[in-house]
């Protein structure tokens, strides 16, 4: 046996060992899979809709970050809260958000999740305790920490999703909230999707002190990385991370490391970036490298896998006709939803 | 009716509202054993234990942030900034988050919060602890501000606030925690909103807030005995406005005059003068409509031009007396 | 006299500006190789470096005082807030800070700043990249706030600006941007606290600022046609406002209509008649004056509720010829 | 000889060796007594004009804390810029402020520092480097940094001191500040009086992990904790940290641990502390101690002592004298200074 072929095969035993360690049955990863998919394919309709100048606005697309919603989603609890930031797309597909009213949403329509008024930076769904993307980098810290306390006080079982973007650690409100949710133990998982650039900015330019996750320290909380591409590593560290806060031993908080395929949002030129850059980590992608794996280990076949994301396809495509179909919002209702 | 000072008031506000309401609870720095810089909630932790009366780091975005994140999660907290000027270091929360949530996602999230804060000049605290700001807080969709002037306004606007299921800004006066007023020991509450007329009077309406109607009424008397018959207003909401309230009085005594401590520039006067062009009481107008604001100025430390620098009762007496001898 | 866009002319004030005088640097996120979201100082990076073009971290308070405290020891640095919604994290060091030292510190400290921030809805961001924030940002002492709405007035404001002692908000508008007009190459200065009469009319003042000037000399010349002469106070500076160019402006045609995007409720529209009131030129009004104001809701997403939610065209149109034929 | 005292005479040895290793000549001794003396001294007189009424305003003593003023005084250059907060009497003093005009403007006297318009809250200097006293806590932190970015970018050899207190670390601002002196390497020495409180909440009570000063680490900063109370410990430590500053190696940041005698301010009822708490720390009164080693080590007399307390005294009571016989502001210049 060739050398490589033996790490290969020493590789494919590991994953199927860390698979079933940590019980993931076919189903699931039969699920994990297809969500990456349709992520992808939310945000290359998403694209492909823009450019055909069907969205007014702007949008930040998450291609390439699959796995870290994905292995997250798939560790928590359906009711627990998600407090997400502006690339936040896959992680309320991966929680469970139906398409068809995000895409209604992205195309500003009446019975999108937010009536049409939020778009793309602002999908919520707080009954079913997604607590809304921001505009605002780093806006979330606070609400998260916020919405622990009352997770908290309520004594209910539920934890805080918190997800953030590497440059987003730079806001002041970063300091104020992890502080805060150090000194109450509030259950908060901290979560930043470290895709290597906060718009242009190289992290190796903005953070003094790398790995980002060390600056939890500062406030004595427990921290981790993990490969963001890997989706049964962020599933694996998520999974723990969860029933760390869920216990009641306070925040915590992991760094996954991936990267964006698109550029920043609409107005990126991609000059702070090498092409080689870009072809290095496409060959670490997130969802090749998970099929593949699970391919190597027989865990599914060429034609299921491609059902698969044929199928997330097709629901894409549905949703696409769903919000084309979908009603514009009556002009005389500007005023509306403001109060309560 | 026990007699009660605004401070008391406001205590008395939040000691009623915790005992029958759970979710409430008041999150803010050294609100605990030394009961808050001005003595609001002094006493209190003691009843309500560490829980609901929640001290916090120094770190206002952080606090105005997570009252907004536990609003949204179904509790209904009272932050408190310790002075008025600190609310710019919190304004994204409030205004951006806080202010724009239910907006923003379709009006599908609530957010029941109260953020108290004490402003205005009068205690020497000089330039970065006795602004009045009220005026760039009512300009965010999706914010109620209310402003008391009395003992009873402040505890019946506050239980309004508290129940009220959008965020509201409290705004109170340092100068006025130590006023009495008579305050029923029961609960009722003051409608956000309605603005009150705290004199009638033919001649003049004097639109005020806060510690202006303080002075106002008080120059009012004075007036009185010359003759004129001054309307003191009192807005006790800034946002939203109460504009039958405000016009109705301009159309009988045809003559305005606002009053505020917030300084003049950009001030919250010529909302009011908007207001009036806008209905037909413009037309009943017999002088140009007059404002009487604060300073452009920082406030400053020295006692004296601290005085000059916001409206006295002076001032304010000769400003009324100018627009009714048609002189200005 | 070459044609620039709006972005152009700024690029190339900065650039002037750089060249002849070392202090001057410009500090902000992404404004290297990026060029800034918007492209203002794309191409900057490689004449200037990475000492004078300082890209920063995300940390909008922190850039801020960055300035503000560089502009303390002799810098005059040239701030960029990529958005002019993030100025609300970064409120207490412009406006307690910056904008106060001068005064706190005697008349002794000097703080030559500029901070250029883009506000405005039009461009599909919704509710917390589209805001007009002028209003508020005018409130306070110390500070300046200029907001051009031609290429030219652009590239003159922002040499005055930068040149200016004292802290300056320099406003853009999104959709500005993109537009043409003849701007010198050469170095020129526009006051600020200088008031441009864009159009000259007899019959009614329509007081603009920044894109709402544009769109009402698009309907000055529709109406024309009907027979009615719009006179365009562009403002150009919001704060100092120029009193006497607005006031004369006024004893002219006898009317006004003041025209801005930000919200109604608290806007700078009231500002204009507090300061028309308390002049003469309340005697010459022959109509009450008016208003056209964005909505007093956040900026909406979808594409038809953002643009009903701001004046348009027709909207101006409207209410001159309600104004011009008492009809309101 | 008992153990107690051969201690003793152990720590005189130490006090003797350390002092002269430090290089600090008798007069500089006596200056430093000097200083601390003579900043007990305003603080106690501004507490007394305070209580007969001749103070509108509030104000926040020092009395208690003076080593660290006065061992910092003594480490830097004279133009080296001084970004103070909110307690910073002593600060000023020890860098060399006339305490006549820092007197009268605490009277809001028109020849005071700032004309009478800033008071005890906002004393500055700027043509000294003094780039004044903050009301809002933590606000001078990127003023600190934006100082020490102007210095480097004029190739200075100044450094800029960055004071504040344990609360004030909890401001986001402070975060951000720290990154970029970090990121930057500005010549920015981060001094923290950590007086045990802000306000009345203990430290313990608000910050998540102690000591203050390995929040440093998040930036790669280096930082030292020091004795407060003790004034050759501060200076010694000091004038390391300043050294590192202005060699170009970037922020530096030292925690001083202290106490403050007096309440927090006028609105002060002191119920958060213990009698027992203060009368603790009076043990270690900084003065008291240093009086103390210099006695022991022979390195000051009794009358020499003395003296220096008196002439103190003297020089606050003919600043209180100054300042009451200053004018007042001229009402008429109100709008005055607003713009330059
Ligand atoms: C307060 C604030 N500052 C700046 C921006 C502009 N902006 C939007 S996203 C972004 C980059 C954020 O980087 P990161 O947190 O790493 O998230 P990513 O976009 O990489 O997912 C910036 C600078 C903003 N929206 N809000
Ligand atoms: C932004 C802000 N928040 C709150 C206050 C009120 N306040 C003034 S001093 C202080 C305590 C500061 O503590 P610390 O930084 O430890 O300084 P110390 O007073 O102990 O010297 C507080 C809460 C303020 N002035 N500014
Ligand atoms: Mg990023
Ligand atoms: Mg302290």
């Amino acid at each position: 046996m060739k050398e490589e072929q033996k790490t290969e095969k020493k590789e494919n035993a590991d994953f199927f060992k860390k698979v079933e360690a940590l019980g993931l049955k076919q189903a699931q990863l039969e699920e994990m899979l297809y969500t990456m998919y349709l992520i992808r394919r939310f945000e290359r309709m998403a694209d492909q809709l823009y450019a055909a100048g069907k969205v007014h606005g702007t949008m930040h697309l998450s291609a390439g970050q699959e796995a870290v919603a994905v292995g997250l989603g798939l560790a928590v609890q359906d009711d627990d809260y998600l407090v997400n930031h502006h690339r936040g797309h896959g992680h309320f597909i991966a929680k469970g958000a139906d398409v068809n009213l995000m895409m209604a949403e992205f195309l500003g329509k009446e019975n999108g999740y937010c009536r049409g008024r939020g778009g793309s930076m602002h999908i919520a769904d707080v009954e079913a305790n997604n607590l809304g993307a921001n505009g605002i980098v780093g806006g979330g810290f606070p609400l998260a920490m916020g919405a622990g306390l009352a997770v908290q006080m309520q004594k209910a079982d539920q934890i805080v999703l918190g997800i953030f973007g590497d440059g987003s650690t730079n806001e002041g409100v970063f300091h104020e909230s992890l502080n805060m949710a150090a000194l109450w133990k509030l259950p908060v998982l901290f979560i930043c999707e470290n895709n290597k650039y906060g718009m242009s900015m190289d992290v190796e330019q903005v953070i003094a002190k790398l790995p980002i996750a060390q600056r939890a320290d500062a406030y004595g909380i427990p921290w981790e990385l993990v490969d963001g591409n890997d989706v049964v590593a962020v599933f694996d560290v998520m999974n723990k991370a969860v029933a760390h806060v869920r216990a009641g031993n306070g925040p915590y908080f992991v760094e996954a490391q991936t990267y964006r395929y698109f550029g920043h949002s609409k107005s990126d030129r991609n000059l702070y970036r090498s092409q080689e850059e870009i072809a290095a980590w496409r060959e670490k992608d997130p969802i090749f490298r998970f099929r593949a794996a699970l391919r190597e280990a027989n865990l599914i076949t060429e034609e299921t896998a491609d059902e698969l994301n044929e199928k997330a396809n097709g629901v894409i495509e549905s949703a696409v006709e769903f919000a084309e179909n979908s009603p514009e919002p009556n002009v005389n209702t500007l005023m509306e939803y403001v109060y309560a | 009716m026990p007699e009660m000072t605004y401070l008391e008031a406001i205590r008395s506000a939040l000691q009623y509202e915790m005992r029958q309401d759970e979710r409430v609870f008041i999150i803010g720095e050294d609100i605990g054993v030394y009961g808050g810089a001005f003595g609001a909630t002094f006493g209190m932790l003691e009843e309500f234990g560490p829980e609901r009366i929640r001290e916090t780091p120094i770190s206002e975005a952080g606090i105005m942030g997570a009252a907004t994140g536990a609003a949204l999660v179904g509790m209904r907290p009272v932050a408190e900034l310790m002075f008025m000027d600190f609310v710019l270091l919190a304004l994204d929360q409030l205004a951006n988050q806080a202010g724009k949530a239910r907006f923003m996602f379709g009006g599908k999230a609530t957010v029941p919060l109260v953020v108290r804060m004490p402003g205005g000049s009068g205690s020497g605290a000089a330039a970065q602890h006795s602004q009045s700001l009220e005026s760039i807080l009512m300009h965010f969709p999706g914010i109620k501000v209310v402003n008391p002037s009395t003992a009873y306004d402040a505890k019946g606007l506050l239980l309004s606030a508290i129940r009220d299921p959008n965020p509201v800004v409290f705004v109170e006066h340092k100068l006025l925690y130590k006023t009495k007023g008579e305050v029923p020991e029961e609960e009722y509450t003051i409608p956000i909103g309605l603005a009150d007329i705290k004199r009638e009077g033919r001649d003049i309406t004097v639109v005020a807030n806060n510690i202006m109607v303080k002075k106002t009424l008080a120059v009012a008397e004075e007036l009185a005995e010359e003759g004129i018959e001054v309307e003191v207003v009192d807005l006790r909401t800034m946002r939203p406005l109460d504009v039958g309230t405000i016009t109705s009085s301009v159309k009988k005594t045809g003559r305005l005059l606002v009053v505020h401590e917030a300084c003049q520039t950009g001030g919250w006067a010529g909302e009011i003068m908007a207001i009036v062009s806008a209905h037909d009481a413009f037309n009943y107008l017999d002088a140009p409509m007059r404002r009487l604001a604060g300073a452009d100025v920082p406030i400053p430390y020295n006692r004296l031009l601290e005085r000059a620098a916001v409206p006295q009762e002076e001032d304010i007496a000769r400003e009324i007396r100018a627009i009714m001898s048609n002189k200005y």
